[in-house]
């Protein structure tokens, strides 16, 4: 029988995954500090730290505090670079039989093509994962994914750069989100992912100071989660033959069933793996057995939810 | 190797308010422990914490498959753990860290250990191990009053080693920052220490990286640092390095020699 | 000596508090459901229910769903009306010396400006609050306050409808905050509170339904703190000489704090008042305790974050 | 008058996997309840559930200051009842709600109890009113199987109280559901019943609306909604009416006549 009959499999676009539970980019370093905890082969792919052209020292701390069910961070993409991942890091998780997906990013649109030409030539990356919320210093500073024509732009031109499925990673600050996820498909990604951290701030109360160096982070884990869900219904929505990877808080099998039902085809792992570095692992265990016992395929559960019409993207504020 | 270990409380000891030893049945943890390395710690189901809290192995038993823990109350982690009630499972993520470093110490020589505060916890599990490897201990012991050495009793006894208090208000032991009193002890001595390890607050540390290097003792920091997983991922608990721009604490830490941490950028603690 | 000696007193514009604890429109009824619980002459202010031209049945069941640290709601504005809020309960309101502020919507312009207008004659209100997160059925249901310029027409029209301090209420979800927090404040608004709740959402994993017979609801709670915060110290840093009411996730005595060093000069408690319906109370009395061991007034506490310098608003993702 | 109460676990009692009884010292809510009135509970620290949780008030011991809840587990929040240990200390918001109707009628009258599973739970403290009021109880009670009522002898003994037990698969009592039951037995009584209370899932209450409206009984419904607050602020737990778009169930109900509810716009429970 072929992949996609596989309970589990699931296709999005040009890529094929055993299942539908991936690691995020920046909660699960380079996979080998996991295997430990995890058989990186069983995972349907992991998303390595964000990698740029050289290696990035990063901010300085401190750089990560807690919040009410979530984190806030500000690390500033620190990463080894691409060219030391390309020797050091992928030819282990080769062997170990990974579904690697490069996250890259960049400060100027020909920085992310130099990455993913870099990219290009080696051997065992299953994808490339743009991370679109960070600073186009050619433009002042303003994030590649706050504009939809900035998104189109740096799509466009990484897009005759790779021939590997491209991912692009929306961010949830970016003033219309419908727009940029239209923006980077019709600009040629395989494939979105959302949602990137929403930018948050912690205060010391009694020095009044900023937590993180940075002054405001981007905020992770459960807190997020029914906004993170709310943007993967609204653009399954709107663009409803684009395959969608949801991010955003999750750590139990229901909460994939959610992410699932709102229409995306995959589910990125994220802060969840730094308070249980297994999870993943076990994800994938309770998805077979939950699948096995209703004799259903993963992807006879993508977009269930909609079948109860338009939920109402209104504010419904009170 | 790493693995997450569910983990049994089996008693919990007073010594004042806010100070306190844990003690949990983790055999294999107890296993594969040794001296200076962390756990990072969960109570399960409590809405605070979110993310786990590091601490250091305070000593085990490995017969009994126990691990022992001193904690200082400051915030919700530490106070889920005094909270905590006997019988109730936790979860250690361990072992993490590099340890100290003791065993090219030919047997006889004599090391210097400088605690501040909840900054002794992990030097009872070394003191014995210094112990087995037959080297001799001064252990300067500090804080800004007596209460803060209330588990003092907990580094006494082992073989050979000289406990020397120092406090502050000069309630207890000598009067003075801890720091001051080691100079001066170090200083008189005729054969410098073989090795020093220390742990303590940041601004303990600040005043003891000149005098080490003075002296010309090699020094072993037990290093803090907020930590989000505490094996290398989240790269949240970096220190601002000499040699390179940040040391990642939880793996290439927390034990660091101080001529590696770049001090002047360190931002001290809110 | 005059109010503003008083360690707790704040003035906002034209806004005259005896403390900076108010309570959130919709999470406090209309007051009188809290006379077992706290003195309402006690606390700040108290922002009613938003109300509107005629009783509005809202939503059908189910309305409410709890997320990680916070919660969904979907209620459709349910309220009296305003006539029968002048009629029962404004006078009870104003015996017991309550510091009303009237919470306002409306479907269409006009409609606001006729609900403003019915409040202009009744005694016992210090201030309006406009909700401008809901649907303008003129423009197609777009909300009001997701565009700078409806934002800015609706509030000038208002402006001229009430010689009372104007509140106008902030959405997270607007695409452009710092574009519609002044859009507001040169229409003539005396002082912005923000956040209103963001929107989210969450589906039961079994049936796949959205929990919400609405289909979204609005996130509300300690999960959206880290949110809020970042986004009155936002406004605050663009618009420093404009007064603001912070709104989100407090439920603590350090909650406050933080919101007072972000910059705003009072605070509303919202959800909280579910789980423990006298935390606005306790909140001034801590309040007080803590200004008399230092010595220290509220006023001087607000704003302090913004010494440490600008805490870059851009993503910080990872 | 409304307070939030301190309330300390003094037991909890199993009857069957997931059904179980807690008992909590809390002397001022027990004076202050009504049958058919509710509380608000909370069990602090816990990170889930966010909300507090709507439980009946099952019995009060006014002499030992007790309140007793029966509890069905199905999520987090009557999971961490069930997983409280004796002695923690909960946040009881109460009394709440509108509580049933009986002083209206005259001593003698028969009145019928209809409840489903765990609807039950505001039965034992009812039975024990009417009983005092003399008035005379049949009580249906029903459920799928038999351990769905593994906590009859909760509802058993007081004075002048009938119990009819009915269970879908037979295994105990009649065979069938509680509602036909009911109806049967209704049906062949000379003089209706004074009176009908019910209490249980809304697939029963929709059943039991047009048998009680065939046979002119007047009822009282203790109805189940979402609730956000308990007291009237939140608007969460609306139920849409006949006679008004929607009745606020914690205010205006929990206790509601059928004829009131819009049956057709209610939502079955997901
Ligand atoms: C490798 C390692 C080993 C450790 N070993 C131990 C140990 O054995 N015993 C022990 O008690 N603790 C130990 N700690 C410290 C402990 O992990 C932290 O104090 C932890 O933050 C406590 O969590 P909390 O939730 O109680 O307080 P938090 O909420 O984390 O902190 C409460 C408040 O105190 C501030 N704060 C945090 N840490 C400090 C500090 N060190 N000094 C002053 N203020 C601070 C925070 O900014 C916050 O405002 C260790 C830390 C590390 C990195
Ligand atoms: C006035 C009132 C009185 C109540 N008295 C009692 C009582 O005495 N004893 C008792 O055990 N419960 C009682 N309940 C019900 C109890 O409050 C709810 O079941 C509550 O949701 C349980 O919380 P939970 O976190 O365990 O489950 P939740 O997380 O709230 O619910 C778990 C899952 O079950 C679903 N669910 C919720 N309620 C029901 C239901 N009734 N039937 C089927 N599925 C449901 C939810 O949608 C959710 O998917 C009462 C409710 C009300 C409104
Ligand atoms: C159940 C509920 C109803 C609300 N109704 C209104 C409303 O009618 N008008 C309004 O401006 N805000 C309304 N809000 C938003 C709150 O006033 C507040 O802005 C938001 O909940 C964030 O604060 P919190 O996190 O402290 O709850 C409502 C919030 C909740 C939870
Ligand atoms: C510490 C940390 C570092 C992150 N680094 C990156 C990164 O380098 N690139 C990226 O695209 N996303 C990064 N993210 C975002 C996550 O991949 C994910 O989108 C986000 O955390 C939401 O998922 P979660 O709630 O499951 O954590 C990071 C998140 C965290 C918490
Ligand atoms: S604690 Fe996460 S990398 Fe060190
Ligand atoms: S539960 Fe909040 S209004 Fe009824």
């Amino acid at each position: 029988m072929t992949a996609t009959t596989l309970p589990l499999a699931v296709r999005l676009g040009s890529l094929q995954l055993k299942n539908p539970i991936l690691t995020a980019s920046g909660t699960f370093g380079y996979g080998l500090e996991f295997t430990d905890f995890v058989d990186l082969s069983r995972i349907g792919g992991l998303c390595t730290k964000g990698l740029s052209l050289r290696p990035h020292a990063g901010n300085v701390p401190p750089r990560i505090c807690e919040t009410p069910a979530g984190m806030l961070n500000a690390i500033g993409l620190q990463n080894v670079g691409v060219e030391n991942f390309v020797k050091e890091k992928l030819p282990r998780l080769r062997e170990i039989g990974a579904t690697t997906i490069a996250n890259v990013w960049g400060d100027t649109e020909e920085d992310y093509v130099t990455v993913v030409e870099a990219l290009e030539g080696a051997d065992g990356i299953a994808a490339i994962e743009l991370n679109i919320s960070c600073p186009n210093v050619e433009k002042g500073g303003m994030l590649f994914g706050n504009s939809p024509s900035a998104t189109a732009s740096l799509v466009s031109r990484v897009r005759k750069a790779t021939k590997r499925p491209l991912v692009v990673k929306l961010s949830p600050n970016a003033p219309d989100l419908v727009e940029s996820a239209r923006a980077a498909s019709e600009a040629g990604a395989d494939v979105l992912s959302l949602i990137n951290t929403l930018v948050g701030m912690a205060i010391d109360p009694e020095t009044a100071k900023p937590r993180l160096s940075f002054g405001t982070g981007g905020l992770s884990g459960p807190a997020i989660k029914p906004i993170a869900l709310r943007m993967v219904f609204q653009v399954a929505r709107a663009l409803p033959r684009v395959p969608l990877m949801g991010i955003g808080g999750i750590s139990e099998l229901t909460d994939v069933l959610e992410f699932l039902a709102a229409g995306a085809s995959a589910v990125q792992v994220g802060t969840a793996n730094f308070k249980d570095p297994s999870v993943s692992g076990r994800l994938v265990r309770e998805l077979e057995t939950y699948c096995a016992s209703r004799e259903a395929t993963v992807a006879s559960l993508v977009g269930r939810a909609h079948r109860f019409g338009e939920a109402r993207d209104a504010g419904a504020e009170g | 190797m790493k693995a997450d270990h569910r983990a049994v409380l089996l008693r919990r000891k007073r010594f004042s308010t806010g100070l306190f030893s844990v003690t949990f049945e983790a055999p294999d943890l107890a296993q594969a422990v040794a001296p200076g390395q962390f756990a990072m710690l969960e109570v399960p189901g409590q809405i605070r914490p979110y993310l786990r809290r590091a601490y250091s192995i305070a000593d085990v038993a490995l017969s009994r498959g126990e691990v022992e823990f001193l904690v200082k109350t400051i915030g919700p982690g530490t106070r889920a753990l005094e909270d905590l009630s006997e019988g109730a499972v936790v979860r250690l993520l361990g072992p993490l860290g590099n340890g100290f470093s003791w065993t090219d110490l030919e047997s006889g020589r004599e090391v210097a250990i400088v605690a501040g505060g909840i900054g002794a916890a992990p030097f009872p599990f070394l003191i014995r191990a210094l112990g087995e490897a037959k080297l001799r201990v001064d252990l300067f012991l500090g804080g800004r009053r007596a209460s803060d050495l209330s588990f003092r009793d907990r580094l006494e006894g082992a073989a050979d080693s000289r406990l020397i208090l120092a406090t502050e208000d000069g309630s207890l032991g000598e009067r003075g920052f801890v720091t001051e009193v080691f100079r001066a002890a170090a200083r008189k001595r005729s054969a410098p220490y073989a090795r020093l390890f220390a742990c303590g607050p940041m601004a303990m540390f600040s005043a003891l990286a000149p005098i080490v290097a003075e002296l010309g003792i090699r020094a072993e920091f037990s290093t803090e640092a907020d930590m989000g997983c505490g094996f290398g991922v989240c790269l949240g608990c970096v220190i601002p390095a000499k040699d390179k721009p940040f040391l990642v604490s939880c793996v290439e830490g927390p034990i660091l020699p101080p001529e590696r941490i770049a001090w002047e950028k360190l931002r001290p603690h809110p």
